[in-house]
C-alpha cells in the first residue's frame, strides 16, 4: 500500500504519537497555574507585592523576637520619653531614634515600632480570616444564586441588598455590651477577635457574592456544565466540582482586594470603640487613637503606612495574579 | 506595479514563550477588480497578514518588516496617522464574527454612520441616509427601520451584511474579508458570497478573501495563496492550484474535505498530526513532521527551508521535492484516491 | 461498518416532541410568546445506525439533542429509550440510564472544564455514576485515552495544552467511558480545523465499528453528514422536513429546502462555479418566535403556492424510508398535493 | 415596566421591614440578653441623677413596658398612618410617615431627615462626580499604559486614598487648606445650593475632594480592569479598521463598554452615600444625614436611628433599582434576556 | 440692691488687661470693654440636652441660658473666688428662710417683662417651678425641687393634673413674692433657686415638651432662629430692661451658636478665630493641646482653671474579691497616680492629682491623703501586703470598664492595667458606649454583678460647689437603683448616716466639716480611687471682650462677654 496520506485502518492508526508529533514541542506539561506562576515570576512588581506580603506574615509570626531585639514591650509605658507638660514625645519626630525606632506614643510613651509589630498579627488575622468568611459566604450564595437563577436568585439578591443597606454601626455598638468574656472555647480578646472576624466577614460578603453570581451566570452556560449534567451529576457536584474551580481566579483576585478593606474595617470599629479591647495593639486601633493627635505626624503615619503597605502589596499582588490568569493578557 | 503589492512581509510577536513568527516572508500582489483567496488552517497567519496590511498592528508589540505597497504608497514605513486615514476609505475589512466585531451598545446605523463620517465631512442626516442606502444595497429588508436596530437584534446573516455595509460605506478600493462566512449557514453564506461578488464588480475593487474553506475560495478567487505556519507554500491562479496542486499540504487539505460533488468515500484522508507551533516552527520545511513524503528529500526537509519556486505560469510551490516528483505523486497517487474510491 | 438493524425495536424513539421556550420581554419578564425551537418531531434511531440531523443554525438541532438526553424538559411528546419512556423520568431514576446514552458537545473548548485534568474529565463518568473498575479508574481512563488516539501519559494534563482535535478526542473519550449504547454528537467537528476534522470523523466511524455504537450526529455541514450517516433528517424551523437514507437524500432530495441546502454548499472546484446552478434562497430564516403558518418554508420557497400558506404538509412517506413534508416535492413521481394543484 | 418597578418596590418594602425589625431587635432584644430592664433602657434618656420615678415615668411614656412586638407594631403603624405625640401640654398629630419623636430632643424625626437630605445629597453628588471622573481617567490611563511608571504611581496614590481613614485626611486638609492657607472655608461651612450656587460649591469643595479621594481608587481599579478587558474585544479592532482616531476608539468604544459594569457599583456606592457619609460629615461638621446617624447612634436615640437607617436603606434599594433600570438602557442587550 | 445699674466689669476688674497671658482671665477680666454691638460666634461639639430651663442639666447650659432666662438668684458674675457666691437676679435679695429652715421666701423685682412685653410676676416663677415637676415631660433636668418641696399627694404635674393646686410646695403669695415650702430643713436653698427651674415661664405660652423649640425669654436675648441639632441664634430682647438687671452687661447684639461641630475642628477654628467661643467650656482636645502648649503665643491665649470635678475610678465592692476592703485597698496602693494623671491629660490639661473625693473648688474642702505613696507612683509593697491581708497573695483578676468613646478614660484604664499588674492584679479592659454606660453597663447593678466588673472609670462635677452638691449623688448608697446609677461603689451605712447629718446641718462651717468626714469615710472604705481634680485648658476666643473665668460656672462667664 502506498497510500500517500493517512492510511485507512483502525482507530489506533490515528496514533497518539503522530498526533502529537507536530505539537510535541509547544504542548508541554504546563498547567494554567504553572503558566500563571511563570508570568507572575516575570512580573517584578507583583512579585515584590508578594514578597512584602510574605514579609508581613513573617513579622506577624515572629513579632516576639523582633520586638525583643529592636524595641520595648509594646504595653510598657515610657513616661521618661514624654514631655510631662505637653504629654507629647520629647525631642523631634516623636522621639524617633535608636532607642525608639519609630518614636513613641504621646501621653504614655509606648514604643510605636513594637506596637506596630505586635499589632500585625491581629490586623492580618482579621484581614485574612474575615476575608475568608466573606469569601466563603459570598461564594456559596453567589454560586447558588447564579446557578439556580429564578426565585433563588431573587431571594439571595434581596438578602444582599439587606446586608448592603444594613447599618453596621448600630449593630456593632449594640453588640459591644453583650459579648461575653467566654464562649466558643475562647476568652477575652480571643473571643473579641473571633467576633470581629465574624462580623466583618458577615457584612462584607455581598460584594463578592455579586461578582461570583455574575461569573456563575456565564459559567453555567458553558458546555462542560451540560456535559456533567448529561453524565448524571447532581447539583452539588456541578456547583462545587465543575463551577467553583473556575471561579478561583476572580475570587482570589477579589480576596486580595478585600483583605486590606477588612483591616480598615477593624480600624473604623476601633474608632467607634468597639474594636479589640485595649491595651492590645492593632493597626486600626492605633490609627483611630492617633487621629486625635493628628499634629503628630509620626503617630498617625506609621500605622497608616503599615496599612498602606499592606494594601499596596496585596493590590499589586492581586493585579499580578489577575494579569497572570488572564489568557488574553499576552 | 500592481494595485497591492506585498513583499517579504514579516510579522513577529515577541511573547513570554518566545518569538511568534506569525507571518514569515510573505509576497503576493493583487490587481483592481481581482480576487485573491488565502487559505490555510487556523493559526497559519491569515488574519495577522490582513491586519498587517491595514496597519492595525501598529502601536502594538508586533515587529513588522517588508514592504506593503498600496496604490503606489508604501504603508509599513508610513506614519500611523497616515495609515489611519487610509483605513476605511482606501482599504476596509470585514471580520469573521460579526456579532463580536460590532459594538454591542451602538445601533447598526450609528456604527455605519460613524464609519462614513470619519472620511466624509457630512451632517448626521446625510450620513444616516447613506447608511440606510448601504443597508439596502447589501440586501437588508426595510433598511430605514432596521438602521436603528442593535447588532444583537439582527440574525447572523444580517449582521454580516451590516458589517459589509460598514466596510463598503466609503467605497474602499481594497476590501479584505477575513473569514466572512465561517459563522454563517450555507444558504446565507451563499447569499453573502454572491453579494460580495456583485459588489466587487460594481466598485471594481480588489478583494482578498481569507478562509480555510477551499469551497469558498473556489467560488470566488482568481488567485489562491496557501499558507502554512506563516509562510506561503503554494501560490498561483485558482485553476492551477485546484487542478494541479503540487504541495503535499494542499493535497492534504483537499483530502480532508468530504465533497458533495463526488461520490462519498469510505474514509476521509486527513493530514496526520496537529498544526505546528509558531514559536518552535519545525526546522527546515515547516510541514515535514506531517508530510508523508518527508523522507524522500534525504533529510533536507528537516534542515533546509525550501524555496518558493515557480513550476508553471505564476504557480509557485515551496517544496523540496522536484517538480516531476510532485507531479507524479499527484497524478498517480493522490488524484485517483481523491476522485475515485 | 456494522450494519444497522432496522427490523428490531428502535433503540431511541422520539414521538411528537415539542420544546417551546417562553420568551419574556423587558425587565418585567412578561411572557410575550414562545420560541418553538422544536415543534413536533418524530424519528426513530435503530441500533448500530447513524442518524444525521442537518439544518440551518437555530432550527432546533441542538435542542433536539438536549431533549433526547433530558438536559431539557420537553414541552410535549415522548422520548423512548430502549423501550423505556424517559420523557418524565426523574433525574434520580434517569441517572443509571445516562450510562447508556451520552453526548458529545460541539465546542471542544467550552465543553471541557479548563480547571480539570484530562484524567479528571475522562474519569468523571466513573465517579459520578459510581462505577467500579477492575484496575482502578486511572487504568480505565488511560485505556480509553489510547482508544481515541491520545497518549495515556496525558492523564495529568490540562485541556488548554491540547489542540482542538485532541480536545475533541478528550470529549469523545469522556462519552465512551461508560460504554454507552447511544451517542448524541452535537456538531462534533464544526469547531475543528479542516485538517483535524477528518481525523475526528474517521475516529467516530472507527469507534462505531469497534464498539457497536449508535449515533445521532447533529451538524450543519452537509458534506460531513453525508460522509458519516446512514440516514439523514433535515430540519427547518423546529420541524423535520425530510428524512431518508443518505443515498436517496443526496441523490434525489425531494424537499425544496433540502435542494437549496445542497446547492448552496460551495464546491472546491473553480470550474463548477461556472456550470453549477445554485438555488438562491431569498431572505433569512424566519424567526422561530413567529414561524410562518402551515408550511414553514413557504416564505422562501420558489415553488410555494396558496396551499402552502394554509395547509401544513404532513411528513409523508413517498418512497420506502423516504419521508418528506412538502406539497410539491422535487424529484417526485407523483404526490397528492401536486396532483391536486395541477388539476386546479 | 411599571409592574416591574412596583414589584421591586414591594420587595424593597419587605427588605425595609427586615432592616427595621433587626434594628429594633438590636435596640431591645440585645440589651435584654445583657439583662437590661425597661427602666435600664429608659435611664439612657434621662438626665443624670434622675430619680427612679422619673425613670419609671419615662419608661412608661416611651412604651418600654410593652412587649417588643407591640412596640414594633406601633412604630410600623406610625410610619403608615401617622401617630399621636403627647408633648405634655397637649397632643400633636404626627402625619405619616411618622418615624416618631426623638427620645432625647423630642423633635419629630421625619422633618429632620427631610431637612438634612439636601446636605448629604450635595456632598454625595459632588464627590461622586469627582471620583468618577478622576477614577475613570486614572483607570483608563493605567490600562493604556499598563505596567508603566504612571500606572503604578497612579495606583499607589489612589490606594493611599483607601488606606487613610477619612477622619484623618479630612482633618489634615482642613488644617492645611483652611487654617493654614486660607483657601477653603473652615469646617461647618455649608450654603444651600438654592441660596448661592457658587458658595455652595466653594464650601463643599474640600469635603468633595476628600471623599472622592477615598473612592477614586476602587473606580480606577475597576476601570483599569474593564478597559483591559474591552480593549481586547473584536469590536475595538473594527473601530480601528474604520479609521477612527485612537482617542475616539478608546473613549467611544472601549470606555463606553467598560463603564457599564462600573455603573452597578456606582449605584450602590452612591445609594450608600446618600444614606449618609458618616465620617465625612462628622469631620467637616456638615449637618447631613451621616452626622445625624452618628449622633443618633451615639445617643441610642431609637426613633432617630430607625429613621435614618430606613432612609439610608431606602436609598440603597432605590439606587439598586435605578441601576437595574439604567442597565437596560445602557446595555441594549439586557432587554432581551 | 434692687434696681441698680448693670455691673461695669471693666471697672470692677482687678489685674485684668488686654495683654495676652496664660491664666489672664482667672483672676481678672481679660480684654475689658463696654462696647456694645457685634456678634459672638459660638460652637458646641455636641448638643444641648434641652434649651428648656426645666429640662436641662449641663453647666454650660446653666451658664449660657442666663442670656435668655433669669432665675431668682445667680452666681456672682466676674472672676475670682467671689464667683461662688450667689447673688439675687430676679429676686431683690437672697431668700428668707423661716426659723425651721423649711420655708423660703423670695421677693422679685418690679418692671420685669417677657420678650412679648407681658410683665413677669411671681406666678410665672411658681408656675415654672411647678411645671418642672413633670419628669415625664422634662426628664433631663435635676430633680432637687421634686424632692425638696412639699408637693401635694395627688399632684402629677401641671399638664396631667391641671386642677391640683400646688401651693403646698411653691406659691406666689402676691405678684412679687414666691414662697417655697420644703419637706425638711434645707440650708442651701439659695443655690437651688439659681437652677433654671426658677426661670419664669408664661403659662399661656407653655407648650410642654415643645417649649424648648421657642423659650420665651426673660433675659437680655431672645431666640431668632432655632434649628434643632444644627444651630440657633439669639438677638436682643428689647423688652429686657437693663435697669432691672445688675448682673448682665449684654454687650453683643447677636449670638450665633453652631451645634455638633467636630471637636478637633472646633479647636482649630477657635485658634484661627472663625469661632470665638467653645460653649461646653471643658477644655481643648489632645490634638490642640499638642499645638497650644509648646507655642507661647497660643498658650498665652489660654486659661487653666481647676474645676469642681473629680475624675475617679469606682472600686466596686459587689465583685469578688473586691468585697474585701483589703483588696480594695490593694488597688488604692497599687495605682500609679502620676500615670493616671498623665492619662487624663497631665497637670495642665488633666488636673491636679486627687487624693480624696472632694475637689478643692468645693467650699470647705479639706485635702488629705490616706494612701500616700512615694512620688505618687504607687507602692507595690503595700499593695502586696493588702493583698495578703485580703487572702489573695498572688493577686487577682477583675474587669475594668470605661467609656469607649472617651479617649482619656481609655488611657486611664490602660494606665491602671499597667500599674496594677505590677502588684499582680490583672485587669481586663472593656469599653462601652457612653450613652448607655450607666444605664446598661457600669451603672446597671445586674450587669455589674453578672459580669464581675471590679473597676469602672467615672467622673463627677458638682451642681453647686458645696458638699451636698458634689457628694450626695455619688456616695449615698440609698440612691442606688437597678439601672442608671451614678453611685457605682460607695455602699457604706456610715457614709449614709453622715450624709443625712450633713444635709440637715444649717450651720455652714459645721456642715462643711461633716462633708469632710463623709469624704474621709469614703476614702477609708476604699471604694473610690480618686484620679484628678480636673483642670481645663480654655482658650479665649479672638475678638471677644470681658473674658473672665467664673468659679460658680466653672467656665468663662458668658453673660459678661462682648464682641470687639
Ligand atoms: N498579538 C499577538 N501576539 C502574539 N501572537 C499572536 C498575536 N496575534 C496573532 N498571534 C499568533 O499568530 C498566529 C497567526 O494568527 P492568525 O490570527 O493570523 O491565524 P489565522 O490564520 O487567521 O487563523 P484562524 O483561521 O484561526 O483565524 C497564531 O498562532 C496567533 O496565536
Ligand atoms: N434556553 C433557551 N431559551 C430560549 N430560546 C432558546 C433556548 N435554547 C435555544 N433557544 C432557541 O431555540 C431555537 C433552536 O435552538 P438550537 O440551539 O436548538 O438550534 P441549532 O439548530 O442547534 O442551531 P446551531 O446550528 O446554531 O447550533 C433557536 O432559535 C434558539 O434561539
Ligand atoms: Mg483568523
Ligand atoms: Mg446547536
Amino acid at each position: 500500500m502506498t497510500a500517500p496520506l493517512d492510511v485507512p485502518g483502525s482507530a489506533a492508526e490515528a496514533q497518539p504519537e503522530s498526533v502529537l508529533a507536530g505539537a510535541g514541542k509547544d504542548i508541554q506539561g504546563r498547567s494554567l497555574t504553572r503558566i500563571a506562576w511563570m508570568r507572575l515570576r516575570r512580573d517584578k512588581v507583583a512579585l515584590g507585592g508578594g514578597v512584602i506580603v510574605v514579609l508581613l506574615i513573617l513579622v506577624a509570626i515572629f513579632s516576639g523576637p523582633i520586638i525583643s531585639v529592636f524595641g520595648h514591650d509594646p504595653l510598657e509605658f515610657h513616661q521618661e520619653a514624654i514631655d510631662q507638660s505637653t504629654l507629647l514625645p520629647q525631642g523631634s519626630f516623636g522621639n524617633m531614634g535608636s532607642e525608639y525606632l519609630l518614636g513613641v506614643e504621646p501621653v504614655n510613651g509606648r514604643d510605636i515600632f513594637s506596637r506596630i509589630v505586635a499589632g500585625a498579627w491581629i490586623s492580618l488575622l482579621i484581614g485574612f480570616l474575615a476575608t475568608l468568611v466573606s469569601v466563603v459566604i459570598g461564594t456559596v450564595l453567589g454560586v447558588v444564586a447564579g446557578y439556580f437563577g429564578g426565585w433563588v436568585d431573587q431571594v439571595i439578591g434581596r438578602i444582599m441588598d439587606v446586608f448592603l443597606a444594613f447599618p453596621l454601626l448600630v449593630f456593632a455598638i449594640a453588640l459591644a455590651g453583650v459579648v461575653p468574656d467566654k464562649g466558643f472555647g475562647l476568652e477575652g480578646n480571643g473571643l473579641r477577635i473571633a467576633m470581629l472576624i465574624f462580623i466583618i466577614g458577615f457584612f462584607s460578603w455581598p460584594s463578592i457574592g455579586r461578582i461570583v453570581r455574575g461569573q456563575t451566570l456565564s459559567l453555567r452556560e458553558r458546555e462542560f456544565v451540560d456535559a456533567a449534567r448529561s453524565l448524571g451529576a447532581r447539583h452539588g457536584y456541578i456547583l462545587f466540582r465543575e463551577v467553583l474551580p473556575n471561579l478561583l481566579a476572580p475570587i482570589l483576585v477579589y480576596a486580595t482586594l478585600l483583605i486590606p478593606t477588612n483591616i480598615l474595617f477593624e480600624a473604623s470599629l476601633s474608632f467607634l470603640g468597639v474594636g479589640i479591647n485595649p491595651p492590645t495593639p492593632t493597626w486600626g486601633g492605633m490609627l483611630s487613637e492617633a487621629v486625635r493627635f493628628y499634629t503628630l505626624p509620626h503617630f498617625v503615619l506609621f500605622p497608616g503606612l503599615a496599612i498602606f503597605i499592606t494594601v499596596l502589596a496585596f493590590n499589586l499582588f492581586g493585579d499580578g495574579l489577575r494579569d497572570a490568569f488572564d489568557p488574553r493578557a499576552h | 506595479m500592481s494595485f497591492l503589492e506585498v513583499k517579504d512581509l514579516k510579522i513577529h510577536f515577541p511573547t513570554d514563550d518566545g518569538l511568534v513568527k506569525s507571518v514569515d516572508g510573505l509576497t503576493f500582489d493583487l490587481e483592481r477588480g481581482k480576487t485573491l483567496g488565502i487559505v490555510g488552517e487556523s493559526g497559519s497567519g491569515k488574519s495577522v497578514t490582513s491586519l498587517g496590511i491595514l496597519g492595525l498592528h501598529k502601536g502594538g508589540r508586533a515587529h513588522l518588516s517588508g514592504e506593503i505597497w498600496l496604490d503606489g504608497e508604501e504603508l509599513i514605513g508610513a506614519s500611523a496617522e497616515h495609515v489611519r486615514g487610509l483605513r476605511g476609505k482606501k482599504m476596509a475589512m470585514i471580520f469573521q464574527d460579526p456579532l463580536s466585531s460590532m459594538h454591542p451598545y451602538y445601533t447598526v446605523g450609528q456604527q455605519i454612520i460613524e464609519a462614513y463620517r470619519i472620511h466624509n465631512d457630512v451632517s448626521k442626516q446625510v450620513a444616516r441616509k447613506h447608511a440606510i442606502d448601504m443597508l439596502g444595497r447589501v440586501g437588508i429588508p426595510e433598511p430605514a427601520r432596521r438602521v436603528d436596530s442593535y447588532p444583537h437584534e439582527f440574525s447572523g446573516g444580517m449582521r454580516q451584511r451590516a458589517m459589509i455595509a460598514m466596510a463598503l460605506s466609503c467605497d474602499p478600493e481594497l476590501l479584505i474579508a477575513d473569514e466572512p462566512t465561517t459563522a454563517l449557514d450555507v444558504t446565507v453564506q451563499a447569499q453573502i458570497l454572491d453579494l460580495m461578488v456583485d459588489l466587487q464588480r460594481e466598485f471594481n475593487s480588489a478583494l482578498i478573501i481569507i478562509t480555510h474553506d477551499l469551497g469558498v475560495v473556489a467560488e470566488l478567487s482568481d488567485d489562491i495563496l496557501v499558507m502554512y505556519a506563516g509562510k506561503c507554500i503554494e501560490y498561483g491562479p485558482a485553476d492551477s492550484i485546484f487542478y494541479r496542486p503540487e504541495h503535499p499540504y494542499t493535497w492534504g487539505l483537499l483530502g480532508s474535505m468530504p465533497r458533495l460533488d463526488r461520490e462519498p468515500t469510505e474514509r476521509l484522508l486527513p493530514i496526520k498530526g496537529s498544526p505546528p507551533s509558531l514559536i518552535n516552527v519545525p526546522p527546515g520545511c515547516a510541514f515535514h513532521p506531517r508530510c508523508p513524503y518527508a523522507e524522500r528529500t534525504q533529510g533536507k526537509a528537516n534542515t533546509e527551508v525550501p524555496a518558493l519556486a515557480e513550476t508553471e505560469g505564476g504557480h509557485l510551490v515551496r517544496c523540496h521535492m522536484s517538480r516531476d516528483e510532485r507531479r507524479g505523486l499527484w497524478e498517480n497517487e493522490i488524484k485517483p484516491v481523491l476522485e475515485t474510491q | 461498518m456494522s450494519e444497522p438493524n432496522y427490523a428490531s425495536e428502535p433503540l431511541l424513539s422520539v414521538q411528537d416532541m415539542e420544546k417551546h421556550f417562553p420568551v419574556t420581554k423587558g425587565l418585567l419578564k412578561r411572557q410575550v410568546g414562545a420560541v418553538k425551537a422544536v415543534d413536533g418531531i418524530s424519528f426513530d434511531v435503530f441500533k448500530g445506525e447513524t442518524l444525521g440531523l442537518v439544518g440551518e443554525s437555530g432550527c432546533g438541532k441542538s435542542t433536539t439533542g438536549r431533549l433526547v438526553t433530558r438536559l431539557l424538559e420537553p414541552t410535549a411528546g415522548k422520548v423512548v429509550f430502549e423501550g423505556q419512556d424517559i420523557t418524565h423520568m426523574s433525574q434520580g431514576r434517569l441517572r443509571p440510564l445516562r450510562r447508556d446514552m451520552q453526548m458529545i458537545f460541539q465546542d471542544p473548548y467550552s465543553s471541557l472544564n479548563p480547571r480539570h485534568t484530562v484524567g479528571a474529565i475522562v474519569g468523571a463518568p466513573f465517579r459520578i455514576q459510581g462505577v467500579q473498575t477492575e484496575n482502578g479508574v486511572k487504568k480505565a481512563v488511560q485505556d480509553i485515552l489510547s482508544l481515541v488516539g491520545l497518549n495515556p501519559e496525558h492523564y495529568n494534563r490540562y485541556p488548554h495544552e491540547f489542540s482542538g482535535g485532541q480536545r475533541q478526542r478528550i470529549g469523545i473519550a469522556r462519552t465512551l467511558a461508560l460504554k454507552p449504547k447511544l451517542i448524541i454528537a452535537d456538531e462534533p467537528v464544526s469547531a475543528l480545523d479542516v485538517s483535524i476534522q477528518a481525523q475526528v470523523v474517521n475516529l467516530l466511524e472507527d469507534l462505531q465499528n469497534e464498539l457497536d455504537l449508535t449515533y445521532v450526529v447533529i451538524a450543519h455541514d452537509l458534506s460531513v453528514v453525508r460522509h458519516i450517516s446512514d440516514r439523514v433528517a433535515v430540519m427547518y424551523l423546529g420541524k423535520i422536513v425530510e428524512i431518508a437514507d443518505r443515498k436517496r437524500l443526496y441523490s434525489s432530495p425531494m424537499h425544496p429546502y433540502t435542494n437549496a441546502l445542497l446547492s448552496a454548499v460551495p464546491v472546491p472546484d473553480p470550474k463548477a462555479r461556472k456550470g453549477r446552478e445554485r438555488i438562491r434562497l431569498v431572505g433569512d430564516v424566519p424567526s422561530p418566535l413567529n414561524p410562518p403558518p402551515a408550511c414553514r418554508f413557504h416564505t422562501r420557497c420558489w415553488k410555494a403556492q396558496e396551499i402552502c400558506k394554509t395547509v401544513e404538509p404532513p411528513l409523508g412517506e413517498v418512497a420506502s424510508g423516504h419521508r418528506v413534508a412538502c406539497h410539491f416535492p422535487e424529484n417526485a413521481v407523483e404526490t397528492p398535493a401536486a396532483a391536486a394543484a395541477e388539476q386546479s | 415596566m411599571l409592574t416591574y418597578i412596583i414589584r421591586r418596590l414591594i420587595g424593597a418594602l419587605a427588605m425595609l421591614m427586615v432592616v427595621s425589625m433587626v434594628t429594633f431587635g438590636i435596640f431591645f432584644v440585645v440589651p435584654q440578653w445583657a439583662g437590661a430592664t425597661p427602666e435600664a433602657l429608659a435611664s439612657r434618656y434621662v438626665g443624670r441623677a434622675a430619680t427612679p420615678e422619673t425613670v419609671h415615668l419615662v419608661a412608661e411614656r416611651l412604651g418600654f413596658y410593652d412587649p417588643v412586638v407591640v412596640q414594633y407594631g406601633r412604630f410600623v403603624k406610625g410610619v403608615f398612618t401617622g401617630a399621636e405625640y403627647d408633648y405634655g401640654a397637649g397632643v400633636e398629630q404626627c402625619p405619616a410617615p411618622c418615624f416618631g419623636y426623638s427620645f432625647i430632643s423630642g423633635q419629630p424625626v421625619w422633618p429632620d431627615l427631610v431637612d438634612r437630605m439636601p446636605v448629604t445629597f450635595s456632598l454625595a453628588i459632588g464627590a461622586a462626580i469627582l471620583w468618577v471622573l478622576g477614577g475613570v481617567a486614572i483607570g483608563v490611563l493605567s490600562a493604556l499604559r499598563r505596567g508603566s511608571f504612571f500606572d503604578r504611581l497612579s495606583m499607589g496614590t489612589a490606594l493611599a486614598g483607601v488606606s487613610l481613614p477619612i477622619f484623618f485626611t479630612g482633618m489634615v486638609s482642613l488644617v492645611i487648606f483652611s487654617y493654614g492657607l486660607g483657601w477653603t472655608p473652615p469646617g461647618g461651612a455649608y450654603t444651600p445650593l438654592a441660596e448661592n450656587p457658587a458658595l455652595w460649591a466653594y464650601d463643599l469643595l474640600l469635603p468633595w475632594i476628600t471623599l472622592a479621594f477615598l473612592f477614586a481608587a476602587t473606580y480606577a481599579r475597576l476601570t483599569r480592569a474593564g478597559m483591559l478587558e474591552t480593549m481586547g474585544e473584536d469590536y475595538i479592532r473594527t473601530a480601528r479598521a474604520k479609521g477612527l482616531r485612537e482617542r475616539e476608539v478608546i473613549v467611544k468604544h472601549g470606555l463606553r463598554a467598560a463603564l457599564t459594569p462600573i455603573l452597578t457599583l456606582f449605584g450602590i456606592d452612591f445609594g450608600l452615600l446618600i444614606g449618609g457619609a458618616v465620617l465625612t460629615e462628622t469631620t467637616y461638621t456638615l449637618p447631613g444625614l451621616g452626622q445625624y446617624a452618628i449622633l443618633a447612634i451615639r445617643n441610642q436615640d431609637l426613633p432617630q436611628v430607625m429613621g435614618v437607617v430606613l432612609v439610608a436603606a431606602l436609598f440603597v434599594v432605590v439606587a439598586s433599582l435605578i441601576v437595574d433600570l439604567l442597565y437596560a438602557v445602557v446595555d441594549p442587550r439586557v432587554r432581551l434576556s | 440692691g434692687g434696681g441698680g445699674t448693670p455691673q461695669q466689669p471693666a471697672q470692677s476688674a482687678s489685674g485684668g488687661g488686654a495683654q495676652p497671658a496664660f491664666n489672664a482671665a482667672l483672676t481678672g477680666v481679660y480684654n475689658p470693654s463696654t462696647k456694645k454691638g457685634g456678634t459672638i460666634k459660638a460652637a458646641h461639639s455636641s448638643d444641648w440636652d434641652s434649651l428648656d430651663p426645666a429640662d436641662t442639666y449641663y453647666g454650660y447650659s446653666f451658664n449660657f441660658g442666663r442670656l435668655y432666662w433669669r432665675t431668682l438668684t445667680t452666681y456672682k458674675t466676674g472672676p475670682g473666688p467671689d464667683g461662688n457666691q450667689v447673688v439675687p437676679d430676679l429676686a431683690e435679695g437672697l431668700g428668707q428662710p423661716s426659723p425651721d429652715g423649711k420655708t423660703w421666701t423670695y421677693k422679685i423685682r418690679s418692671g420685669l417683662k417677657f420678650e412679648d412685653g407681658t410683665p413677669i410676676t411671681a406666678k410665672d416663677v411658681a408656675y415654672a417651678v411647678a411645671r418642672s415637676y413633670d419628669k415625664e415631660t422634662f426628664p433631663h433636668g435635676p430633680s432637687y425641687l421634686n424632692e425638696l418641696l412639699a408637693w401635694p399627694k395627688d399632684f402629677k404635674g401641671v399638664y396631667k393634673t391641671p386642677d391640683v393646686d400646688y401651693k403646698s410646695a411653691v406659691e406666689a403669695t402676691d405678684d412679687t413674692t414666691v414662697v417655697f415650702h420644703l419637706v425638711k430643713p434645707f440650708s442651701s436653698m439659695d443655690y437651688i433657686v439659681q437652677l433654671p427651674m426658677t426661670a419664669p415661664v408664661p403659662k399661656d405660652k407653655d407648650t410642654g415638651a415643645k417649649y424648648r423649640e421657642h423659650v420665651i425669654s426673660s433675659g437680655p436675648y431672645k431666640f431668632e432662629t432655632n434649628e434643632a441639632g444644627k444651630r440657633f441664634t439669639l438677638v436682643r430682647n428689647d423688652q429686657w430692661d437693663p435697669a432691672t438687671d445688675p448682673n448682665r452687661p449684654a454687650l453683643p447684639d447677636k449670638w450665633e451658636v453652631q451645634l455638633n461641630v467636630n471637636a478637633d475642628d472646633l479647636d482649630n477654628q477657635l485658634m484661627s478665630g472663625s469661632i470665638q467661643l467653645d460653649i461646653p467650656g471643658t477644655g481643648m482636645q489632645p490634638a490642640a493641646l499638642g499645638k497650644v502648649l509648646p507655642d507661647p503665643a497660643l498658650k498665652a491665649r489660654t486659661d487653666n482653671p481647676t474645676i469642681a470635678r473629680l475624675w475617679y475610678v469606682s472600686v466596686i465592692p459587689d465583685t469578688k474579691p473586691l468585697d474585701n476592703i483589703e483588696c480594695r485597698k490593694a488597688v488604692m496602693w497599687a495605682a500609679d497616680r502620676v500615670a493616671n494623671q498623665t492619662a487624663y491629660g497631665g497637670p495642665v490639661a488633666g488636673g491636679e492629682i486627687a487624693t480624696n473625693v472632694m475637689p478643692p473648688a468645693v467650699v470647705g474642702q479639706e485635702k488629705f491623703d490616706l494612701y500616700q505613696t512615694p512620688e505618687n507612683k504607687g507602692d507595690v509593697e503595700k499593695a502586696k501586703q493588702a493583698l495578703a491581708a485580703c487572702g489573695q497573695p498572688n493577686g487577682f483578676e477583675t474587669t475594668m470598664t470605661f467609656r469607649a468613646d472617651r479617649p482619656r478614660e481609655k488611657a486611664l484604664a490602660e494606665a491602671m492595667q499597667q500599674a496594677l499588674s505590677k502588684a499582680g492584679i490583672k485587669l481586663t479592659l472593656k469599653g462601652f458606649p457612653a450613652s448607655s454606660y450607666f444605664s446598661d453597663y457600669a451603672g446597671n447593678v445586674d450587669y455589674v454583678k453578672k459580669n464581675g466588673i471590679g473597676l469602672a472609670t467615672h467622673g463627677w462635677g458638682s451642681d453647686w460647689p458645696d458638699g451636698y452638691g458634689f457628694m450626695q449623688a455619688i456616695v449615698d448608697s440609698r440612691t442606688i437603683r437597678p439601672a442608671g446609677n451614678y453611685n457605682l461603689s460607695v455602699k457604706n451605712a456610715e457614709v449614709d448616716k453622715l450624709v443625712d447629718q450633713a444635709a440637715a446641718e444649717l450651720d455652714a462651717t459645721a456642715r462643711a466639716k461633716l462633708w469632710v468626714d463623709v469624704d474621709k469615710k469614703v476614702m477609708e472604705d476604699a471604694s473610690i480611687l480618686p484620679v484628678v481634680w480636673a483642670k481645663s485648658l480654655l482658650m479665649r476666643g479672638q475678638g471677644v471682650t470681658n473674658l473672665a473665668y467664673n468659679e460658680g460656672q466653672q467656665m468663662y462667664d458668658y453673660v459678661l462677654l462682648g464682641a470687639e
